[in-house]
């Protein structure tokens, strides 16, 4: 029962919350509005016994992804209203409208399957933290090590781009000791 | 009764929520929200999914999507720092001198 | 004997090479001398195998293979027989003669070198003709006489009716030709031999109906060649060679080849007596047909190559009644005094300053009493008066078409003699006797050159006295031709020989008295008749209006409307259909990343769509 | 010698690399000198063939891609020997009489390389190989046709490459079908052609590969209703161009009727004997009366052309040796007949920079050289006996004859429709009186010109009065294709079409 | 509670681990050397890269086929192999294209070769497993690299290409996600094999949601493979990017995704799942015709590769539906001699890269810009229009045999409508090409100076383009050793 209150209650806050998101004139209540419904989701997770997953999202989301959100839009001055022509808008909602109701049409059916066996079953007793530590550092430390690359990947990106140096573009410049320099 | 429906059903409305911010939105930052939307969405799914079946893969699989959508929002926004001090305007409208 | 074949074969051969080297050069009088000589060897040639051949002998050579494929075996392979070698005396007779009198004839033409060259390949493609001993090789010089032909005719190039006469005949012999072609065929692929002995040999076996079609095509190459209707009318229109060419070609050799196919194939056509009948009745027709229409003509080449046209009708009616003999003793009488009538009319011409119109002549016998004479001779010849050569074989013709119970044939072909000793003397009376008109237009006749005039003579004398050779050319060709005795009834045949001698005398009658006294009445040229006939049918006219004429029209219709039009602007539209809907898909490509976005989106549901509405069995 | 057909290919593109290196005062003596050693090789080959012996000879098997049954397999037969020795012998003619002066050095080397792909089609006996050459032949005269062409020429050398490349691209499909019908027939891949001949298909598969075989060739024949690129091509390529393309390049398309989809498929061959008369006969009339339409000097040779490749086609589809033998050697006059008529429109052409034939007139009188071999050349196209474009069409028509007689006759009218179009245009460039002033001082041919232009007419005198040596040997290959052909059919029908000879000739 | 868990080294074989390794390592070295010591030339860290893909490369080509690591995550076998053989051979190929006789942004940069080297060990990750979370973060590891990588050419044009590449990217890997999601909700496996495994149990029971699932994931390879409507970034990001780049672009990240897009739909594909053949089929034909037809009306060089390559790769993909061993052979083959015409065109591009809009105000490589380039520059023309056959499918250049591979699979597999289809497509397609060849070759130049056409040319850039030259004119002789290494991999890894 519980978990039906709470499942209703938290879907609609998150759908309104992300309606809000996508479809607010103002920047401003667009994030707001999108960190709430992360933090809805981390609520999600605790409610489906993720309880590690809801810690990283609210930390990783509406700690780290909220706040480079939030310099971004003081960098990129739209805490204003935003203008934007939104051309063809009915379209955008058939789109999605359609594909949300082929989708919905297609969960409703219940999955029926006597062959699925969990690969690395949540065990009675054990903290979800601590279990999904062990799946992570074994079978999926691979994947782990990569996704440190890939964060580096994005912080030298990140780095590289938003870069004093990228104000002068080489690529352009076309001096003649360039040429001189260049020449076989 | 809350079933594994419920929950893909709920991923599939909020994702399909991110869908709309992708089509509609013109500016890059509140598009890249929208995105953001997307990969939450998903992520319910994992869990729920997870949750019933009672095996750990797919809060892994969320928890892999959280630090790619990390990634995504630092490149995105080095991107849109460089387009920004180019052009002044994140306007996708102010983006089309490719085409055809 | 081979030896005098391939002479009398190659000769002018040689000669026509020869003067084709001077052909671009000025005129040389060496390349007449030269072919002439040449000519007069295979003359000789020619002659020594008649001898040889006179009394049953027969040459046949292979010179080597031409054409072999799958069964298909043609060689160069010649036979002398006596239908050849009488088709050969009198080839090189004329050609000898024409040649020796075109060097006066030609004598100030820029291109007399060419016209001899010309000329002696003209006379080599007539002996291949002639000498061929199967079907392809007759093709050959059918062929090659069709080209000098067409050369001939179209010698003076810068004249637009001189090429255009050319081509007509070059093109409507051809149309005779496709169904010489396709009676080619026939003959292989049910004989499977284009030899003559052969197929001859072969007839009695075979399908009637084949062999009604074998005859027919062949006929069609026949009817070509020797301008039958309705292919006649490139025949005139060839008189714009010059009159030499006329003299040898279009009276005494190339035209006759059709009646030389049909002796040739006597075993095939005695064998379909339809396809004769039907020989028969056209050649009197044309006879008649032709005859009409020399009567009213001005021009005077035309009158004469008209008075062919029906004698070539004679010689078909003779073909045709199963009498090839006779058709080619008249083939040969006819040589002489026709080439001999229009050696003469070359001299008139000559004398005229090319002057054709018979209207603007007259009187010309005080200036040119030797040409009036020999012209007169022939008229007697060709109008079939005793004993000139005309009479002989003309009288033959019509006492088989008597004699075979073709009355009508023989009615036709009498009443054709009448007109033709009337137009003959028509033509004579207008050129040499009557009123000077030639004065009123500032001609300044003049007797042509000795050595022409003696030139003509040998035909001259031919044209007098070959008709008492009768019996010792049936006698001769007995050994190749049917020879069917007519059984008429002594007293009948000398009514018949009467009446027709009548009807020729009383035409030259008719025309001495008329023109004497300064010809018909203008009234005449009023009447429907006389219209018809000097409009020659109007089927000149006719074919311009539906056939040439539509044809080009149809070619323009073709090229711009249907190529162009329709097949390439199909081909083009397919290119640019797909450039242009390169150029409409462009849309996709707007470059704005929302709607690249949406576009994905677009993807996305359409995928949505099939994976829940389309669902094929798996 | 085991190689020389190997040599024979690659020499001239061997020879046109090391081009780039000589100097462009000279390139014109090198390319001449390179055709001749061809030409000569060429004949080499012919005097070292053994004309009683119909299969391949000259044998050379190298695998390529052994996985995939692809290997370099040449071999010539007495069908494709003379049509070599006609490559080699057109370019070296094409060289020696080349009247450009600009770029002259590009075009030399792009010669020698067509020359390659031409030879290479030719001898190619494995099916890819064979279309690499066909293929490869369209880059060089592309280039030829744009670079030097007339003022559509790029239009009219796209126009040309699209056209043949799409043709080609769905034969490319049914070769792939073919050997994949072979693999599932013997488990082994082979594209050798002379192995796909073995092949015994059932009659719906027979139809299709050959329709598909027969879209790629017709398209390069060029059948009606694919021909319209070739007045183009025609109309704007340099002489040089329309030469090969018309003497060589053309008869790739019918060459490929005779060796790929004839002993494939008789069966369908002979089922479809009638569709592709009546596209002949569309061919052979209809673009006889359109060239009679034509304007151009140029336009009336490339029609004439189209509507001669009728006949070859209808000769190969006769399906007896007569037609078969007749169209092969009729492919072979063909090429020096039309080269030759191209060759002296070039002529005029260079002269006055015209081809319209209003222009002209009387050229008789100016030219009279010139007009004596254009005489001879438009008799020889018309098919006059004793040249050798008789013997060919007169066989073609006479093996077609078997198959239809009214057809025939249709077909027949080429004859004179030919000669319509034909005199027409020699009448009214060559007959009449000189009317425009700048034709009065025409040049007469020069010494190249002529050299060239007598080697054409000597050899279509001398192949038409003794065609002996070139039709016996294509007749043994021929024969013996047909009797193959007639032992492989499957259907009563083609049996009795296909026609091998019984009818012996009479002993020597 | 829990057992302690015990993991002995063998069990983990790390060897699978390797050649990941040896790139990240290098990357890694490269941040470090720059660390110490500014300003290295670009020469350097070229050579370097070069030197650690070459190790990466000797790694890669040790590794036997058939093996599985890391508790099942890394999969090496046949494909995995073969696809990594090709993505460091073209790296090491392109990577040199950075000695440009010129300077451009982006080489000024270390990090550009760390980024590069990171780029290319995501791509091996993706194609070294069939776990859908490794595919997955391998990917993006790889995308957000080359995004960087395409900005960092610094000028507004490829800035926006690296926007429009991202932003989609972003959506594209939210189908990924829940693609996945829906094929772990499916099966609870993340692992193609059990997955596979599953629903073969299960007889493909909840197939509407499996199909839902394949949508997401078409959807999402599609992007990376750049079927239409998913290939809208390709040319605008061809464009922005620098010649070098766009050409790499075109041939490594799709060999990538090709392998991935095997190991998720060819399953399905041979449990006779029709309607994936269907979809496939109709992506094909759509790929190929569209992106054909609007390369037709293209006036850039660049932008019309980039078509081309989009209709090549849907080409190519035909190969994927038709899904048997000789077709997956004939995509490794096709790719290959891809690899090496696009290298030796682009890098033509790259070489007559001018830093003025000289020719055309947007347009770095307009077609007038060769116009009658034979008279000025003829080896240079040559070599560019045997790119052009080769590319049109001209035999006997490389990329002849590829389409003749394919269209054998095709025909093979009673496809031949659609090995048709391709036929004419290459007869379309031949038109654009032929277009370059007809401004190089027929046109009158609009420039006399020779020297235009390479102005960013090196030594070594032309060592490059007279390697892709030969590679493309003698194809032939390497098709065949070259068909059976693929096919015996292939046949390996049972595909």
């Amino acid at each position: 029962m519980f978990e039906a209150i709470a499942f209703y209650l938290f879907s609609a806050i998150t759908i309104a919350m992300f309606a809000i998101t996508v479809l607010s004139k103002n920047a401003l209540y667009s994030m707001s509005a999108l960190a709430a419904g992360m933090v809805m989701i981390s609520g999600f997770f605790f409610l489906l016994d993720a309880d590690f997953l809801g810690v990283v999202q609210i930390i990783v989301y509406t700690g780290a992804v909220m706040a480079l959100y939030a310099f971004g839009m003081m960098f990129f001055d739209t805490t204003r209203d935003v203008k934007e022509e939104i051309r063809a808008p009915k379209l955008v909602f058939l789109l999605s409208g359609l594909s949300a109701l082929l989708l919905v049409i297609a969960l409703v059916a219940p999955i029926v399957s006597d062959h699925i066996t969990a690969l690395y079953p949540m065990t009675e007793g054990v903290e979800n933290p601590q279990a999904v530590g062990i799946v992570l550092f074994t079978k999926y430390l691979v994947p782990f090590e990569v996704a440190a690359v890939m964060l580096l990947v994005a912080m030298i990106a990140g780095i590289v781009l938003a870069g004093k140096k990228m104000d002068e573009s080489l690529t352009l410049k076309v001096e003649e000791e360039f040429q001189e320099k260049g020449a076989k | 009764m809350i079933t594994l429906s419920h929950y893909l059903i709920l991923s599939a409305i909020l994702f399909c929520i991110g869908l709309i911010g992708v089509y509609r939105r013109k500016n890059l930052l509140l598009l890249l929200f929208s995105t953001e939307i997307l990969l939450n969405a998903v992520n319910i799914g994992f869990a729920a999914v997870s949750k019933f079946y009672g095996d750990l893969t797919g809060q892994m699989f969320a928890f892999f999507i959280i630090a790619i959508a990390a990634s995504e929002v630092a490149v995105g926004l080095g991107l849109m720092i460089v387009w920004y001090k180019r052009r002044g305007t994140l306007d996708l409208d102010s983006m089309q001198s490719m085409h055809g | 004997m081979e030896t005098y074949l391939y002479i009398a074969l190659f000769a002018p051969l040689v000669g026509s090479l020869f003067a084709a080297l001077f052909a671009n050069r000025p005129k040389n009088i060496v390349t007449g001398i030269a072919t002439s000589t040449l000519l007069f060897v295979a003359w000789i040639s020619s002659v020594v195998l008649l001898m040889h051949v006179m009394h049953g002998e027969e040459v046949h050579v292979k010179l080597m293979d031409w054409i072999h494929a799958g069964g298909l075996y043609i060689p160069f392979g010649f036979v002398v027989d006596q239908v050849t070698a009488t088709m050969m005396f009198v080839v090189t007779t004329v050609s000898t003669v024409v040649h020796i009198y075109s060097m006066g004839y030609m004598d100030h033409d820029r291109s007399f070198n060419r016209f001899f060259a010309w000329l002696s390949a003209f006379v080599f493609s007539m002996m291949v003709l002639v000498m061929s001993d199967n079907f392809a090789g007759l093709f050959i010089g059918w062929e090659g006489v069709g080209l000098c032909s067409w050369a001939l005719i179209g010698f003076w190039y810068e004249r637009e009716s001189a090429s255009w006469a050319a081509n007509e005949a070059f093109i409507m012999n051809r149309i005779a030709d496709l169904g010489m072609l396709i009676g080619i065929f026939l003959v292989y692929w049910n004989f499977g031999s284009l030899q003559y002995d052969e197929v001859f040999a072969q007839v009695a076996d075979k399908d009637h109906t084949l062999l009604i079609m074998v005859t027919a095509f062949l006929f069609i190459g026949a009817m070509g060649k020797s301008a039958q209707f309705p292919l006649h009318t490139w025949l005139a229109d060839a008189m714009e060679g010059p009159t030499p060419v006329s003299a040898l070609i279009h009276a005494a050799t190339m035209v006759t080849a059709g009646v030389y196919l049909v002796i040739r194939a006597n075993p095939l056509y005695s064998a379909v007596p339809e396809v004769s009948y039907f020989v028969a009745c056209l050649g009197a027709f044309v006879a008649l047909f032709a005859a009409s229409m020399a009567l009213v003509n001005r021009d005077l080449k035309r009158i004469i190559a008209y008075s062919t046209l029906s004698q070539l009708g004679y010689m078909f009616v003779a073909a045709g009644l199963g009498a090839y003999w006779i058709a080619l003793f008249h083939l040969m009488t006819h040589a002489f005094f026709k080439a001999l009538l229009f050696l003469g009319a070359g001299n008139v011409m000559h004398a005229m300053d090319d002057e054709l119109d018979i209207f603007k002549m007259g009187g010309l016998a005080k200036k040119m009493k030797w040409t009036m004479i020999l012209m007169t001779l022939a008229s007697l010849a060709l109008a079939g008066i005793y004993p000139f050569a005309g009479f002989f074989s003309k009288d033959k013709i019509l006492e088989a078409a008597f004699a075979t119970d073709h009355y009508v044939l023989w009615t036709i072909l009498w009443i054709t003699a009448g007109l033709t000793a009337f137009y003959s003397f028509r033509l004579v009376m207008l050129v040499f006797f009557g009123e000077e008109r030639y004065k009123i237009f500032g001609f300044h006749p003049h007797e042509a050159y000795k050595f022409m005039l003696w030139a003509m003579a040998p035909l001259a004398v031919l044209a007098v006295i070959a008709g008492f050779f009768e019996h010792s050319f049936m006698h001769m060709v007995s050994y190749v031709l049917p020879i069917e005795e007519y059984h008429v009834a002594s007293g009948t045949f000398w009514t018949l020989v009467v009446v027709t001698l009548g009807i020729a005398a009383s035409g030259i009658a008719v025309a001495v008295f008329k023109y004497s006294k300064g010809g018909f009445s203008k009234k005449w040229e009023e009447t429907f008749i006389y219209k018809l006939l000097f409009n020659q049918y109007y089927i000149p006219k006719i074919y311009d209006e539906y056939i040439c004429k539509p044809y080009a029209e149809l070619s323009r219709i073709f090229w711009k409307d249907m190529d162009l039009k329709v097949v390439d602007a199909t081909v083009d539209f397919i290119a640019t259909t797909i450039y242009k809907s390169g150029m409409a898909s462009r849309v996709v490509q707007s470059g704005n990343l929302s709607n690249m976005l949406r576009w994905m989106g677009v993807g996305l549901l359409i995928l949505l769509l099939a994976a829940i509405f389309y669902s094929p069995v798996r | 010698m085991d190689h020389i057909l190997s040599v024979l290919v690659f020499f001239p593109a061997i020879a046109g690399l090391l081009g780039f290196v000589v100097s462009k005062e000279s390139i014109r003596a090198y390319g001449i000198s390179v055709a001749a050693i061809e030409f000569l090789l060429s004949l080499w080959l012919w005097f070292s063939f053994d004309g009683n012996y119909p299969g391949m000879q000259f044998v050379e098997m190298l695998p390529l891609i052994p996985a995939f049954g692809i290997s370099y397999y040449l071999g010539v037969d007495g069908i494709s020997l003379f049509i070599v020795v006609l490559s080699t012998f057109i370019t070296l003619i094409g060289l020696i009489a080349l009247s450009i002066e600009k770029d002259i050095k590009n075009m030399i080397i792009s010669l020698l390389f067509l020359e390659m792909t031409m030879v290479g089609v030719f001898v190619s006996l494995d099916a890819i190989l064979f279309y690499v050459f066909w293929e490869l032949s369209l880059v060089p005269m592309l280039y030829i046709i744009g670079a030097w062409g007339g003022e559509l020429r790029i239009y009219a050398a796209i126009k040309f490459f699209l056209y043949t490349f799409a043709g080609s691209l769905i034969m490319l499909v049914g070769m792939l079908v073919m050997a994949y019908l072979y693999h599932q027939a013997t488990g082994v891949w082979s594209f050798a052609i002379t192995e796909w001949h073995r092949l015994i298909l059932p009659m719906n598969y027979q139809i299709w590969l050959f329709i598909a075989f027969f879209i790629g060739l017709a398209i390069k024949v060029p059948m009606f209703p694919f021909h319209t690129w070739l007045p183009y091509a025609h109309g704007q390529a340099p002489t040089i161009g329309s030469v090969i393309l018309a003497a060589v390049l053309l008869k790739m398309g019918t060459y490929g009727l005779v060796r790929l989809p004839l002993p494939m498929f008789p069966d369908a061959s002979v089922y479809m004997i009638y569709p592709v008369a009546v596209l002949s006969l569309i061919m052979i009339i209809y673009t006889a009366m359109v060239a009679y339409a034509q304007k151009d000097m140029k336009q009336v040779v490339a029609y004439s052309s189209i509507s001669h490749m009728g006949v070859i086609v209808l000769g190969t589809f006769a399906m007896n040796p007569e037609g078969i033998a007749g169209s092969v050697f009729f492919m072979l006059s063909h090429g020096v007949v039309s080269g030759a008529l191209f060759m002296l429109v070039g002529v005029i052409y260079d002269r006055r920079h015209t081809k319209l034939m209003s222009e002209f007139g009387g050229l008789a009188k100016v030219m009279p050289h010139y007009a004596t071999i254009m005489g001879i050349m438009v008799m020889a196209s018309v098919g006059l006996p004793l040249t050798m474009s008789f013997v060919g069409e007169f066989l073609s028509l006479a093996g077609f004859y078997q198959i239809s007689h009214t057809m025939t006759i249709l077909a027949g009218t080429s004859i004179i429709l030919g000669a319509v179009y034909m005199l027409s245009l020699y009448k009214k460039s060559f007959f009449g009186e000189v009317v425009h002033e700048k034709n009065k001082n025409l040049k007469d041919l020069d010494g190249k010109e002529s050299m060239a232009l007598w080697t054409l007419v000597l050899i279509t005198v001398w192949l038409g009065v003794y065609p002996k040596p070139v039709l016996e040997p294509i007749n043994t290959s021929v024969e013996s294709l047909v009797s193959f052909m007639h032992k492989k059919a499957i259907t009563k029908e083609a049996r009795e079409v296909i026609k091998p000879t019984v009818i012996k000739r009479e002993a020597e | 509670m829990l057992e302690p868990i015990s993991v002995s080294m063998e069990s983990l074989n790390l060897g699978t681990l390797a050649p990941m390794l040896v790139a990240i390592v290098g990357a890694l070295g490269i941040l470090v050397i720059d660390l110490i010591k500014k300003d290295l030339d670009k020469t350097l860290y070229v050579m370097l890269s070069v030197l650690i893909l070459f190790v990466d490369l000797g790694v890669v080509l040790g590794q036997t086929v058939g093996q599985r690591g890391f508790f099942d995550v890394m999969l090496i076998d046949g494909l995995a192999i073969l696809s990594q053989i090709i993505i460091l051979a073209a790296s090491m190929l392109f990577i040199p294209l950075a000695l440009t006789s010129k300077r451009f942004h982006e080489y000024s940069y270390p990090e550009f070769f760390a980024l590069f080297l990171f780029m290319v060990a995501g791509f091996q990750f993706m194609v070294a497993s069939d776990n859908l979370i490794l595919i997955f973060v391998g990917l993006e590891t790889a995308s957000l690299a080359l995004y960087t990588l395409i900005a960092l050419h610094n000028r507004e044009k490829s800035f926006e290409a690296a926007v429009k590449y991202f932003v989609m990217g972003a959506l594209a890997a939210g189908f990924y996600a829940m693609g996945a999601m829906i094929f772990y909700a499916l099966t609870g496996s993340v692992e193609l094999y059990k997955i596979a495994e599953v629903l073969a149990a299960d007889n493909f029971a909840n197939m509407t949601i499996l199909l839902v699932g394949v949508v997401f994931m078409i959807a999402s390879l599609g992007f990376k493979l750049s079927m239409v409507p998913f290939h809208t970034w390709t040319p605008d990001v061809y464009e922005g990017a620098s010649a070098a780049l766009a050409g790499y672009m075109s041939v490594v990240p799709k060999i990538a995704g090709f392998v991935v897009a095997m190991r998720v739909f060819e399953f399905l594909i041979h449990s006779d799942v029709v309607w994936v053949r269907d979809i496939l089929y109709a992506a094909v034909v759509i790929t190929m015709t569209l992106a054909n037809i609007i390369a037709l009306v293209q006036k850039d060089v660049k932008r019309m590769l980039a078509f081309s390559s989009i209709s090549h790769a849907g080409f190519v993909m035909a190969a994927i539906m038709i899904g048997t061993t000789q077709a997956n052979s004939a995509l490794f083959l096709y790719w290959i001699l891809f690899l090496f015409t696009n290298l030796g065109a682009f890098a033509m591009l790259w070489v007559s890269r001018h830093k003025a809009s000289i020719w055309h105000e947007r347009f770095d490589h307009p077609y007038e810009k060769f116009s009658g380039m034979i008279k000025i520059m003829p080896v240079g023309a040559v070599v560019m229009a045997l790119f052009m056959l080769s590319l049109a499918g001209v035999p006997p250049f490389s990329l002849f045999w590829g389409k003749l591979y394919i269209m054998s699979a095709a025909v093979n597999s009673d496809y031949i409508v659609l090995a048709l289809i391709m036929a004419i497509n290459s007869a379309i397609s031949a038109y654009y090409y032929l277009k370059l060849i007809v401004y190089m070759f027929l046109k009158d130049p609009a420039e006399n100076d020779g020297t235009v056409y390479m102005k960013n040319a090196s030594k070594p850039l032309q060592t490059i383009i007279g390697f892709s030259v030969v590679l493309t004119v003698f194809a032939v002789l390497a098709v065949n050793p070259m068909m059976e290494f693929i096919t015996s991999y292939v046949q390996a890894s049972g595909f």
